[in-house]
């Protein structure tokens, strides 16, 4: 009870905030009756998609300072799982989520005991390593299509279908993770309060000090990356059934973990709204300058630079992300 | 009846022995005072008996449960809890919710960890600043921050180290009419490292003495002062030869 | 034969230049979205692809009798009014989710009439997916996967030939020598050349070619000895390499990108292998760094193609449409830009026949059409699609070669073709005479 | 028998080329704890400034590594002053991200200016050579020189940093930066120089490895993993760490030789099926985590 409160509870952001994030729930809420191009939908959903990786990365390595550079491999087991129980079961989304995400979470157990005995940099490329290895696994496991990966195909379905999530246009997919990002903002305003949220707060603070006021350190990252398994691997089934193409490569690759991290990072990490910035500046900024100035327009490589040249100049200017120099300016103010 | 008891506590770094082979006693209701030159150990053996370190010999007991092996967070549980003396405070936890993370041992609630932490803040005559990141705060009330956050976990020891250090006059005056609240009036046991000599003489009930990680005095503070050990450890051989 | 070419060639010169500053209006452009990798690691086969099916969007677009080939005696879409063939590239970077992403905005917000591409056989499964979802007709020119066409897909057609086909072709080929039909060599017993040793890369694409090596050699009696998959883009091979070795097998096969395929014969030198044969699925052996990087040491290497320059030499369109390409790219045409090309005068065709640009015109358009194998500049005995069956939509009378690089009189490295046996350009070496 | 001793040579030269690699990535972090994403892009710049010089110059490929460490160092000086200083204020996080910026930016630089295709130097006093040594150790040319290289480039940063005034001082500046200002050390100028010869070291492997491998913009990102996870193997920060993890990684990504000649000794039917090579940096991965869980700071590690 308490829990839906704090969930619901954002009277801790200045009222410019929250009248932002109105306007731009409204926008997302009504964009798709708009006149809109299919490019600019896909983006969104991209958009929506990586908000929501990087949520859950934001538990444990916004607030818990925990840089992990393996998220993908928990994208690869929700989606695995949803894709595999789809094509010989027949099973509904709704059942093959919950069930992605244990094996997800079980897996993030077995592997975080032993990560969470690293810290720092050698956290960061541990987390590499399991990814990769389980991607290599995954790669040579006939049972899953091995590399080949997954093709769910959608022919068979009756559209819209809402039990297997299979739909022909993007906008139903639109709707179903706008909703997934709204409880994905609730979920993650009811953690920053919660107990564990403080915690983990505190042992990025700093560890001894953590220890000494009773936190089991370990044992608190351990659930805290359990609960970032979980969002990224319901994610990760939704993608399944979103590109209906599942393949080691591109579903597990270092490029989505990083990717995840850097939309957190530059976004600003162990803020609420960080990931979401994060997401809404890179997603559209990588498909639109790639579409201007990319390959197409026969200037291989422009786009790109200037892509790493604002991610260079924001990490430089401001350690904390968007978010930081948003929250620095008004902490000048105030004083 | 002993609250804490050290038996024999050994630590050692390398070669160098931080501790040899500690003993004493804190009994409940006690305020005991930690003193010692710079290097003697103090600050090492706070961090042995709050579990920070795994120390080499000895015993630790705490309500005669012996701690010697417990994890600190588990030690914290059963109630001794500690300051630091630099309260590294980089994050983005306000001042109220630093608290409130100590008071989260006991309660899942936000409500109930908030309202402790509020009443905590009042009781530290720090109301007026739960807002403020600590690092914004001048070094005084940093050290009251401190003190409330490991008080949020509700303790029956409170090991204090330096919690003076680099305060003026008028600030250890007020540090230490808090901590003769938190002893008196909340009923907390404490134990302190401290070198301004005049607070522990005033606070202190008792006096233990450090040097090169050996007890060399223990008993009464005023007493404990003139003994040619003590003075020998804090002014040098010499010093103590020629004045005494 | 030679000497008509020489004829055609300052025709076709004179030609570029006067058609090559007209502009002719006509019926409003027919949009076909084009999917390569123009950047990632196989950006130089996609600006090949490019290349090739630019060419033949301006053969198409513009009328040069000389070409033997109808595509070319036409202005544009003649059935459409004469509307000219617009191709709009866009960029996959090798990844199947961007390319899936691709085409929706192709069809959706470009309106594309159809999709071509996209090399990468990974990023046309998706591809194909939408386009099936879409209802939108896609032609594949340049990826082997026989998984591609199994899938029943109503909308998709593939004009290459695929990997069954071309391994076999390989298999064809090793019992010809056997059988003394290779030119210039005399049979060879089959003892010689029975044990094989594959590598193939990791992926959709060369797991599914070391699957069918696999069973094909078990089929054809040949010991394959062993068989490994290996990440691509790896920055070392040589543990593979020192596997490949230690079986000694007579001959070895490899499906191989680029880089990979570079690195792989580089380490085969330094490593001091010496097979019989080697023999490449295409891809990395036959893209043109293969050879200038190699140099000598690639001549008696042996590749699965579809096309080689030498191919002129028997077929005059090949030569002439080569001719175009040199001119513009300043090389000969490759296996990938011939399919390039070959694909864009197929929805050419298809359009042609279809006389219309609504989807189910141009679906039935493609499962009924006939392309003789004198229109093309690929050495195939036409496109003739599959209208049903377990290889819906696969092109039945597409054959692969089997080139070998060799040195011409000129000190040049061609790769000349030596199977089929009754097209070869020139004797075969047998054995590979060693790095 | 041949299979083993050539697996474990080749493993052990392999290695030194990686550790080659990786030296420049432990000596920047040593001093001044920031992984740097883009090390293998500083790679690749090494090698197209070995190819385009000897190209441009028709020298010995060779002859052109002191220029490309030159170009190194000036680089790692230049990434440092306009960027990597402004960077390391801030956490880790931070710098993470930032130096991913750098190798966006420098991968799609060389992509721009080079193009994408594979280039390859053909001619060289390297190129193509190998020694045969018996008992199937064959030995490349290049493999070999790179591992010279190695050994000496080891060697002289080992003794910079322990024999000499300014090795010091970059010690004193990675243990204490703060208190090295007090010092008057100019750590300022101490990070710039760990930056110079961090790049200098990696371009010149660069410029050595392009007489062997070939070279796209895109090459960096694979050096700069197994550069990762050498140097956390080693110890971050550590010279001698960064060694010998090196040859323990090279050593493991020729396990598929070792496996064969063990299936080979044993005759298990089922051990030639393993697809081992799949594997291959499966291994290396594996290897590193299993080891960090016994030790949590790599293997000769003193920083975290």
């Amino acid at each position: 009870m308490e829990t839906l409160k704090n969930a619901l509870d954002f009277s801790d952001f200045p009222r410019l905030d929250l009248t932002l994030a109105a306007s731009v729930a409204v926008f997302l809420l009504v964009f798709p009756f708009f006149s809109h191009s299919s490019f600019a939908m896909s983006t969104l959903i991209q958009f929506l998609i990586f908000s929501l990786y990087g949520m859950g990365w934001n538990t444990i390595g916004g607030y818990g300072g925990q840089v992990d550079l393996g998220k993908a491999q928990y994208l690869g087991i929700g989606a695995y799982t949803t894709s595999v129980m789809l094509l010989r079961w027949d099973t509904p989304f709704w059942i093959s989520m919950p069930i992605g995400i244990l094996f997800s979470v079980t897996w993030s157990f077995i592997i975080g005991y032993p990560l969470f005995k690293l810290k720092g940099h050698y956290f960061a490329i541990a987390t590499i390593a399991t990814s990769l290895v389980l991607k290599d696994l995954f790669e040579v496991w006939e049972l899953v299509g091995g590399s080949r990966g997954i093709e769910i195909l959608a022919g068979k379905y009756q559209t819209p279908d809402f039990v297997h999530l299979i739909f022909k246009g993007d906008d139903y997919y639109y709707y179903v993770i706008l909703i997934f990002f709204f409880i994905g903002i609730l979920f993650m305003n009811a953690f920053r309060k919660s107990r564990l949220g403080f915690q983990l707060r505190s042992i990025k603070d700093n560890e001894d000090i953590a220890r000494s006021l009773g936190i089991n350190v370990h044992w608190a990252k351990i659930k805290t990356y359990a609960v970032a398994t979980a969002f990224v691997s319901a994610v990760g089934s939704f993608h399944a059934c979103y590109v209906k193409n599942i393949e080691p490569e591109d579903t597990m690759s270092l490029d989505i973990s990083i990717l995840i991290a850097l939309m957190a990072m530059l976004g600003g990490a162990g803020s609420l709204w960080g990931p979401i910035i994060g997401a809404a500046v890179l997603v559209p900024l990588k498909s639109y300058l790639k579409e201007w100035l990319g390959a197409q327009a026969g200037m291989v490589g422009i786009d790109l630079i200037i892509y790493g040249a604002i991610i260079m100049i924001i990490s430089a200017a401001e350690p904390r992300g968007i978010w930081g120099m948003v929250e620095k300016a008004r902490r000048r103010k105030r004083n | 009846m002993a609250l804490l008891e050290v038996t024999n506590l050994t630590k050692r770094f390398g070669g160098l022995t931080a501790n040899d082979a500690v003993s004493f006693e804190v009994t409940k209701g006690e305020l005991l005072g930690l003193i010692g030159p710079n290097g003697a150990g103090k600050t090492t053996l706070f961090n042995c008996i709050a579990g920070l370190h795994p120390i080499d010999a000895g015993t630790v007991h705490f309500q005669e449960q012996n701690i010697t092996r417990l994890a600190s967070h588990e030690i914290a549980r059963l109630g001794l809890a500690r300051t630091f003396q630099i309260m590294v405070a980089s994050g983005d936890l306000n001042v109220l919710e630093n608290i409130m993370v100590g008071c989260f041992l006991h309660t899942g609630s936000r409500m109930k960890a908030k309202a402790e932490a509020e009443q905590i803040l009042k009781d530290m005559e720090l109301s007026d600043l739960g807002g403020y990141l600590v690092s914004e705060l001048p070094v005084a009330a940093q050290k009251r921050v401190a003190m409330a956050t490991a008080l949020g976990t509700r303790p029956k020891l409170l090991l204090l180290d330096e919690v003076a250090a680099g305060l003026n006059p008028s600030e250890i005056e007020g540090i230490t009419a808090i901590i003769q609240r938190i002893h008196t009036e909340m009923g907390i046991t404490v134990m302190l490292i401290e070198h301004v000599m005049e607070m522990v003489m005033n606070l202190s009930q008792r006096v233990v003495v450090l040097d090169y990680g050996r007890k060399i005095a223990e008993g009464d503070p005023k007493l404990v002062v003139k003994d040619p050990n003590v003075i020998k450890a804090y002014l040098g051989e010499r010093y103590a030869k020629e004045h005494l | 034969m030679k000497k008509r070419f020489a004829v055609v060639l300052p025709l076709l010169i004179v030609w570029t230049l006067v058609m090559g500053t007209q502009v002719i209006f006509a019926a409003e452009a027919v949009k076909i979205g084009v999917i390569y990798p123009l950047t990632g690691g196989a950006a130089a086969e996609g600006r090949e692809l490019r290349a090739g099916a630019e060419l033949a969007a301006e053969i198409a677009n513009k009328s040069i009798p000389e070409i033997k080939m109808d595509m070319a005696r036409r202005v544009g879409v003649a059935s459409l009014g004469g509307a000219k063939i617009e191709l709009i590239f866009k960029d996959h970077e090798g990844n199947p989710t961007l390319g899936a992403d691709l085409a929706k905005k192709l069809i959706q917000d470009d309106k594309v009439i159809g999709i071509m591409g996209c090399y990468h056989s990974a990023v046309t499964k998706t591809v194909s997916a939408v386009c099936e979802e879409m209802g939108v007709p896609m032609i594949n020119d340049s990826s082997t996967s026989p998984a591609l066409t199994t899938r029943g897909f109503k909308w998709f057609w593939r004009t290459t030939p695929h990997d069954i086909t071309f391994t076999r072709d390989l298999f064809d080929f090793l019992k010809g020598i056997t059988e003394g039909k290779a030119m210039g060599i005399p049979a060879v017993p089959k003892a010689q050349i029975k044990t094989l040793a594959a590598a193939c890369e990791k992926t959709e694409w060369g797991s599914q070619v070391s699957e069918t090596i696999a069973v094909l050699s078990k089929e054809n009696g040949f010991d394959l000895k062993k068989s490994l998959l290996y990440a691509a883009k790896s920055p070392d091979l040589s543990s593979e390499v020192r596997s490949l070795k230690s079986a000694k097998p007579d001959i070895m096969l490899f499906a191989s990108y680029a880089s990979d395929a570079i690195l792989m014969m580089k380490t085969l030198k330094a490593e001091k292998a010496h097979p019989k044969m080697i023999w490449g699925q295409d891809a990395g052996f036959e893209a043109p760094e293969f050879r200038s990087t190699l140099g000598d040491d690639v001549v008696g290497i042996l590749t699965r193609t579809v096309f080689a320059p030498q191919i002129g030499q028997i077929k005059d369109v090949s030569g002439q449409v080569n001719f175009l390409y040199k001119k513009n790219m300043g090389r000969d045409l490759s296996g990938a830009s011939a399919r390039a090309f070959t694909g864009v005068q197929t929805w050419v065709e298809v359009l042609e026949k279809a006389g219309s640009t609504a989807p189910a015109a141009i679906q039935k358009a493609a499962n009924t059409i006939t392309i003789p194998g004198e229109q093309l500049i690929v050495p195939w005995k036409g496109i003739r699609f599959a209208a049903s069956g377990g290889d819906q939509g696969q092109n039945e009378l597409g054959s692969g070669m089997i080139g070998q690089y060799q040195k011409n009189k000129e000190g040049e490295i061609v790769l000349e073709i030596v199977y089929p046996f009754d097209v070869a350009t020139a004797k075969l070496i047998y054995p590979l005479k060693g790095f | 028998m041949e299979i083993l001793t050539g697996s474990i040579s080749a493993g052990l030269l392999i290695g030194m080329v990686f550790a080659l690699v990786a030296l420049g990535l432990t000596i920047i972090f040593g001093v001044m704890d920031i992984v740097n994403f883009a090390h293998g892009e500083f790679l690749m710049l090494g090698m197209y400034t070995a190819l385009l010089t000897a190209q441009a110059t028709g020298f010995d490929p060779l002859l052109t590594i002191p220029f490309a460490g030159l170009v190194g160092f000036m680089l790692g000086v230049i990434c440092y002053l306009g960027f990597v200083k402004y960077l390391i204020r801030g956490p880790m996080v931070a710098q993470l991200l930032g130096t991913f910026g750098l190798m966006l930016v420098l991968r799609n630089l060389a992509l721009f200016l080079f193009g994408s295709e594979d280039r390859t130097i053909h001619e060289g006093l390297l190129v193509g050579q190998s020694f045969d040594l018996g008992m199937g150790v064959i030995v490349p040319a290049t493999k070999l020189a790179a591992a010279v290289l190695s050994v000496v480039l080891f060697t002289a940063v080992w003794l910079l940093i322990n024999r000499t005034r300014i090795g010091k001082a970059l010690m004193a500046t990675a243990l204490n930066a703060q208190g090295a200002r007090y010092m008057g050390i100019p750590t300022e100028r101490m990070n710039a120089f760990a930056w110079g010869i961090g790049g200098a070291t990696v371009t010149m492997a660069g410029a050595l490895l392009v007489n062997f491998w070939s070279v796209t913009p895109y090459v960096g990102l694979l050096f700069t993993m197994i550069a990762f996870a050498i140097v956390a193997l080693g110890g971050f920060g550590s010279i001698p760490g960064a060694f010998f993890a090196g040859l323990i990684v090279g050593l493991i990504t020729e396990l598929p030789g070792i496996w064969d000649f063990i299936a080979e000794m044993t005759g298990f039917a089922w051990m030639v099926d393993v697809p081992m090579t799949s594997f291959k940096y499966t291994w290396v991965y594996l290897a590193y985590f299993l080891i960090m869980l016994i030790r949590p700071r790599g293997l000769f590690g003193w920083k975290h």
